[in-house]
């Protein structure tokens, strides 16, 4: 999906529609405000959608996952469900005996108590427990890795778009555009057969040495974070790359970064606070759709490693179709990533004095 | 005027309301209560700057947008609520950028003969051809035969342009709009493209409006000439007249602000610039200046231009103007010098 | 180069200086001669500019006029050295006379002395000053910046004072500094690109449709301010536009450009009154008047040549009205008039008879 | 416009190697059963695991079947998943898109705010819950959740470009000679959408092959399919990387890298050819130019 930010980069903002063009010199800009209450009220109404369609997804499957469910319960348990835990699986998966309104409105209460339901293949944990032990290692994973990859994709990107045609970029843009195609979980493998059992630099799977306590816990959990971490890098920083380096070549052709040459400033001046600042922006609207692929990839990465994060534990749910677990993986991964593009537009309204409307 | 006029714009009025963020609003008043008669024959120009609605107008006039307020009337009926389609037989535009009027994927003939199919669903083929070469002919490109196969990236600015106007005629119009028709033609051909404008009415009896924020280039083709600005039309008449004795303030300094190559060697450089550097700019159109909309940069403005909105008064022979001046017995001083230099006689007294 | 041309081109600086006064002639800013710059393609170059020559005096308003595709704006950007792949000076020197110091060829300059002469000696003015201002800088700070480039010693405080003196030059006030470009009209805005361009005093402004983007009034406006200061600044202004009708009153001397050459240069009245060159002529007579008797006026019928394909002899005259045989084969000479010079066939026929 | 596509060294090799695997996926297994005598689920059991030999060009599996063999097969069921999802996704984005940027107004307020509510959800694992609970419908289904979930970006760039063309105005003018909306659509607009579509679909093939990879890899695609993702699923299941079987996972993934690749080189080169600031900066242009320059400067040093 590299060619989404490819393309958005070589096209101007959208023009306003024809029946409203204004002619006029000065419209009221909205201000930074009011913009990021809209996009506030946005992320709020995609929150209400994630969360009804994860009501949603279950009801809509072929069988009945609420029967199924307590069946598989029932036969790890090895007795009959408290009928507490009865009502939370048919509020959360699907109730025949209810309308569908009602059962919105039991579901939305489940989930006000964080009631996520119940594990089947770690029975009788809460689904909420099982998720919230996979979060911290994942959003430290996916977050720090994020941030490297964007800082490290983007800041080549300037590089090679500033000195576009010279030898960087002969070199690294066809290079990250191999990367940017290859499979995450792929790249994973290779890294895990080279670093891990060939050179055996690495630890080959898990989050952390289990014997390690205090300072060497965390020291051990950098070790074994270390080939996830490089791996999601490697695979994200391409596209990061490539978006960045055809808008900066773009963007140095834009008068301003002309006359800021012409100026006689230094040429890190003009490539920093000119082209790069403004070269930059589209990498803020193109944030949703690259977020999505790197959680993606993570996830499939984390297998690889057997890393204890969310992405292991949908793998493990999927496996032993504990479904509890399948959805509360999902409806954590969607909150988070709305919260992630939240913090993301919030960054752009801050380098961009010109917030401009979109939808 | 005689004759009874194809086109009208009867108190036409324009707000656009722009939204901004949650919920908050604010309307653009594009065009306030204008008016204009077009007669076939006869040339109209309506002149102003950018943002003085005079593109509002026209798209009015082309029914992009209903008004806000007042009519359009085609042979005197009023045209509101009846069928677009059947409207643009009678009234075409002709758009500002030739590079944009023409889909870069059609050949010119495409263009030509959707036009002619549409207008006429029996013509055949072969005669929907003759026609469309006779269209280009029209239009002065000649032989005909030879354009109807070109894309419009293999024509000039102004070969494209011939192509729209073509493209306009085959509908068989009795009235057509031009927007800035020749503003992004290279000046080398753009009086040819007036030429022809002034041919299509002679020979066709077309009645035509041309908007222009040049008024030299008006004076060239027009038989009448209005003067906008922010929204309201605040002068018209005969182009001689109000070019020569512009009756409005604002028309006095659009004129003496339009570059004009006889005062070369007859006024020194100096003279020409002096005072001319704080002209001021256009109101904006959200919250516009109460009263005259031009009392803010006018060295004449009183206190009743701050409140009231001037009422139309002719001076004679189909010239009017909208200025208190006029009421004020006052409208001699437009006259007696330059603007800038009434600008800078006024900001003395007010230091003074 | 060949002799010919070369001869050709002193014969133009030489003419060229006919229409000058003394002083200029004495002690020029710019010293053009024989530019010529070319677009490099696949199949070889295509000359955008060719043989340019010409000379500015201190303080004096050039201004260059052509259709587009004349190669006016090639020359701007060769002329202050931003040219960019695949355009490049293939020919010719461009002599900048510092006051008070020997001249300096920028042709040859590297990046590194070419950005210590910018802006303190050459400054430029782009058409649209939505495009040329950093959308996401404060307007002070472009100004800080720039100021502060050029003047190591130059603090916070200082600079912020000399951007509200600059602004102030063309009537903006102080506050505007905190104003991000999207902020201020389009009139206020060409304004302040202006008072950027005189920042660090510059000898020299090149101003490339500086007044394309804004209405008549404004126009004015800002020409009014420019004249101005260029009078209690004395810096020497080039401006390029391809409204000959504004030319002639701005300018002291004009240079009319067609198919990448200059084909007459003269002084503004000159051009005005008595036009040595058919496309001159052409030209002037393309502006219809405002006050004078109108009559039927027709241009210049025909487009701008493809440079990839010039036509042999004079590149004019397949358009031109009163070609004769010759003009289809012989490069036209340049020919020296009393307050001009154009490159016309007709003119060495004239003066034989 | 097509010849000088041709003419981008980027778009030629893109060309080729898409071509290349859409030959492999239609004839490829054809070829290889009937050529080589190879079936890609025949266990050799003098073979188990073996490393490329003349025998087996690519090696064997773990259950001794012929990963050349597996690879062709794999193309086919990739192919076909990526292909069909990005028919889906694509007719979605311009069903939503271009509608959207058309009309304007209501209607593209809507149909934006649904695009934009895909765009922020995470796709991904939204497509592994759905297969999960559909686990083994075949690859049919797999494609068809990928395309269904998987045309908002698209949708928000033809969006984009549709509002562009539609604002330009000979549409407009096309318009004011009595032209129906269908037929402008279709006529003035969609042929200035044809590279951005193309190149969407050329995003969605290889995204579409990437998520059922990615599926595969979960053990929620298929399991009766060969593709190149369960391919390394199954080279992963059986400890593969462990045991140093590089032969069986190395090349699936290789071929996905590569038709990405050349996905996203056409991509580019079209990009170069609609974006002129782009084609400035390729290298040939600024090899030519310095090239030129340098030679002046020699000759001027020679002269002097």
């Amino acid at each position: 999906m590299t060619s989404a930010t490819n393309v958005e980069v070589a096209q101007p903002p959208p023009a306003a529609p024809g029946g409203t063009v204004v002619p006029t010199t000065r419209l009221r800009v909205p201000s930074r405000w009011s913009f990021m209450l809209r996009r506030l009220g946005f992320y709020l109404a995609a929150a209400w959608a994630a969360i009804t369609l994860n009501f949603l997804i279950p009801r809509m499957m072929p069988g009945d996952p609420s029967v199924a469910i307590i069946q598989q319960l029932q036969r790890v348990s090895g007795q009959q469900l408290p009928p507490e835990t009865l009502v939370s699986i048919q509020a959360l998966f699907g109730n025949p005996d209810a309308n569908l309104f009602e059962q919105y409105l039991a579901y939305l209460g489940r989930l006000a108590r964080f009631d996520l339901g119940t594990s089947i293949s770690r029975f009788p944990t809460p689904v909420a427990d099982v998720v919230s032990s996979g979060l911290p290692w994942t959003l430290m994973l996916v977050g720090s890795t994020t941030v490297v990859a964007f800082v490290l994709g983007t800041s080549l990107g300037v590089l090679t778009g500033w000195k576009a045609g010279g030898r960087l970029d002969a070199i690294l843009t066809p290079a990250s555009t191999f990367i940017s195609a290859v499979p995450y979980f792929w790249v994973a493998l290779l890294a895990l057969w080279v670093f891990g059992f060939q050179l055996d630099w690495f630890p080959s799977s898990g989050g952390y040495d289990p014997d390690a306590q205090g300072v060497a816990f965390w020291v051990s959990a950098l070790r074994y974070g270390f080939l996830p971490a490089a791996t999601i890098v490697f695979s994200a920083f391409g596209g990061w790359l490539l978006g960045m380096r055809n808008m900066t070549v773009t963007t140095v052709r834009e008068d301003y970064v002309l006359l800021a040459q012409a100026k006689g400033l230094s040429p890190s001046r003009v490539v920093l606070r000119y082209a790069a600042r403004n070269a930059m922006l589209p990498s803020f609207t193109g944030f949703a759709l690259a977020l999505g692929g790197v959680i993606g990839g993570a996830l499939l990465t984390e297998i690889v490693f057997s890393y204890p994060g969310i992405g292991y534990l949908l793998y493990d749910a999927l496996t032993k179709r504990d479904y509890p677990v399948m959805q509360g993986v999902f409806l954590l991964i969607a909150l988070t990533v709305l919260v992630a593009n939240l913090v993301a537009d919030s960054v752009y309204v801050l380098v961009d004095p010109r917030v401009r409307e979109q939808g | 005027m005689s004759t009874a006029p194809v086109l009208s714009a009867v108190d036409v009025t324009k707000h656009f309301v722009v939204r901004g963020a949650v919920g908050d609003s604010a309307v653009v008043r594009a065009v306030e209560n204008a008016s204009v008669d077009l007669h076939a024959g006869r040339i109209v120009a309506v002149v102003g700057e950018s943002g003085s609605g005079k593109t509002t107008l026209a798209r009015m006039l082309a029914r992009f947008y209903d008004p806000t307020a007042g009519e359009i009337r085609l042979d005197g009926v009023s045209v509101s609520g009846r069928p677009t389609r059947a409207y643009h037989q009678d009234v075409q535009l002709i758009f500002q950028d030739p590079f944009g009027s023409l889909n870069p994927v059609h050949r010119v003939r495409h263009n030509l003969d959707r036009a002619l199919r549409i207008h006429d669903r029996r013509m055949s083929a072969a005669e929907r051809r003759r026609r469309a070469v006779e269209l280009l002919e029209r239009v002065s490109l000649t032989p005909g035969e030879d354009f109807l196969d070109k894309f419009p990236h293999e024509l000039s600015g102004g070969q494209r342009q011939r192509v729209v106007i073509a493209r306009a005629l085959a509908v068989g119009p009795k009235v057509l709009l031009g927007d800035e028709p020749i503003s992004m033609l290279d000046v080398s051909i753009r009086l040819e493209m007036l030429n022809l404008l002034d041919r299509l009415r002679r020979e066709d009896g077309l009645a035509l409006l041309y908007i222009t924020h040049d008024i030299a280039s008006a004076r060239y083709v027009c038989d009448d000439v209005i003067v906008m600005y922010a929204g309201e039309m605040v002068e018209g008449g005969p182009k001689d007249e109000v070019i020569a004795r512009p009756a409005h303030p604002y028309t006095k300094l659009l004129v003496e602000s339009s570059p004009d190559p006889d005062r070369v060697g007859t006024v020194s450089r100096d003279e020409l610039f002096d005072d001319a550097e704080a002209l001021g700019e256009p109101p904006s159109l959200i919250e516009p200046p109460e009263g005259c909309r031009f009392h803010p940069r006018c060295p004449f403005a009183m206190e009743r231009c701050r409140s009231e909105a001037p009422p139309r008064t002719d001076v004679g022979g189909g010239h009017w103007a909208r200025c208190w001046l006029h009421q004020e017995g006052r409208a001699h001083e437009i006259g007696e010098s330059t603007f800038a230099a009434a600008l800078t006689r006024r900001d003395e007294q007010v230091r003074a | 180069m060949t002799a010919d041309t070369r001869a050709d081109a002193d014969r133009l600086v030489a003419a060229a200086r006919a229409g000058q006064d003394e002083q200029a002639q004495a002690d020029p800013v710019l010293d053009v001669r024989d530019l010529t710059v070319s677009y490099i393609g696949p199949d070889g170059g295509t000359v955008a500019c060719r043989d340019v020559s010409f000379q500015l005096g201190r303080g004096e308003v050039l201004g260059i006029a052509g259709e587009s595709g004349s190669g006016k704006s090639t020359l701007i950007t060769a002329l202050t050295r931003l040219q960019r792949p695949p355009a490049t000076t293939t020919a010719g020197s461009i002599v900048f006379h510092p006051a008070g110091r020997p001249g300096i060829d920028l042709v040859p300059l590297g990046a590194r002395a070419l950005r210590k002469l910018r802006w303190t000696s050459m400054s430029i003015v782009l058409q649209s000053a939505m495009d040329a201002l950093n959308p996401v800088m404060r307007l002070g700070d472009q100004f800080a910046d720039v100021l502060r480039t050029h003047n190591r010693g130059m603090d916070r405080a200082a600079a912020r004072t000399r951007t509200t003196e600059l602004l102030g030059m063309v009537g903006i006030s102080a506050d505007r500094a905190r104003s991000f470009p999207h902020e201020m009209s389009g009139g206020m805005r060409q304004r302040a690109t202006i008072a950027l361009a005189l920042a660090c005093s510059p000898q020299l402004v090149v101003m490339d449709e500086p007044t394309t983007a804004v209405d008549v009034v404004m126009q004015r406006q800002i020409l009014a301010q420019v004249l101005r200061l260029r009078r209690e600044l004395g810096f020497a202004v080039i401006i390029v536009t391809h409204d000959l009708s504004l030319l002639l009153e701005v300018a002291d001397r004009i240079a009319i450009m067609y198919a990448g050459r200059i084909v007459e240069i003269g002084s503004a009245r000159a051009l005005y009154r008595s036009p040595a060159h058919p496309y001159t002529r052409g030209l002037r007579d393309s502006f219809p008047p405002l006050h004078a008797p109108l009559t039927t006026l027709h241009g210049i019928p025909g487009t701008p040549p493809d440079l990839r394909r010039l036509p042999s002899g004079c590149p004019f005259h397949p358009r031109c009205p009163v070609a004769v045989d010759a003009c289809s084969t012989t490069p036209p000479p340049l020919v020296s008039l009393p307050e001009q010079a154009a490159e016309c066939l007709l003119l060495t026929n004239e003066e034989a008879s | 416009m097509p010849s000088s596509l041709w003419s981008n060294p980027k778009v030629r090799f893109g060309l080729v190697v898409v071509a290349f695997f859409t030959l492999l996926a239609v004839l490829g297994p054809w070829l290889t059963a009937s050529v080589l005598g190879l079936d890609p689920r025949a266990n050799d059991i003098s073979a188990i695991a073996s490393p490329p030999s003349a025998e087996h060009w690519l090696g064997t599996t773990q259950f001794g079947q012929d990963v050349l063999a597996q690879l062709v097969a794999g193309a086919r069921g990739s192919m076909f998943v990526g292909v069909l999802a990005a028919l889906i996704g694509t007719a979605l984005a311009i069903v939503f898109g271009v509608t959207a940027g058309y009309f304007g107004g209501t209607v593209d307020n809507v149909l934006n705010f649904v695009t934009n509510l895909f765009m922020v959800m995470p796709v991904l694992p939204l497509i592994f819950i759905v297969s999960g609970y559909l686990r083994g419908t075949g690859l049919w289904m797999i494609a068809v959740i990928i395309g269904v979930f998987g045309w908002a970006g698209g949708a928000r760039t033809l969006r984009a470009q549709t509002l562009s063309v539609r604002n330009r105005d000979f549409v407009l003018g096309m318009r004011m000679l009595g032209e129906s909306h269908p037929r402008l659509i279709a006529v003035e607009v969609l042929p200035h959408l044809v590279g951005w579509i193309a190149s969407m679909f050329l995003g969605a093939l290889i995204g579409g092959i990437l998520a059922e990879a990615g599926l595969a890899f979960l053990g929620i695609s298929d399991s009766g399919a060969i593709s190149w993702g369960s391919m390394i699923q199954a080279a992963q299941s059986q400890s593969a990387v462990l045991r140093g079987l590089w032969w069986w996972f190395v090349p699936p993934g290789l071929c996905i890298a590569l038709i990405g690749t050349a996905a996203a080189m056409i991509n580019f080169g079209v990009d170069e050819l609609a974006n002129p600031k782009l084609r400035a900066g390729t290298r040939r242009v600024v090899r030519r130019t310095r090239r030129v320059e340098r030679a002046v400067a020699a000759a001027e040093g020679g002269a002097a």
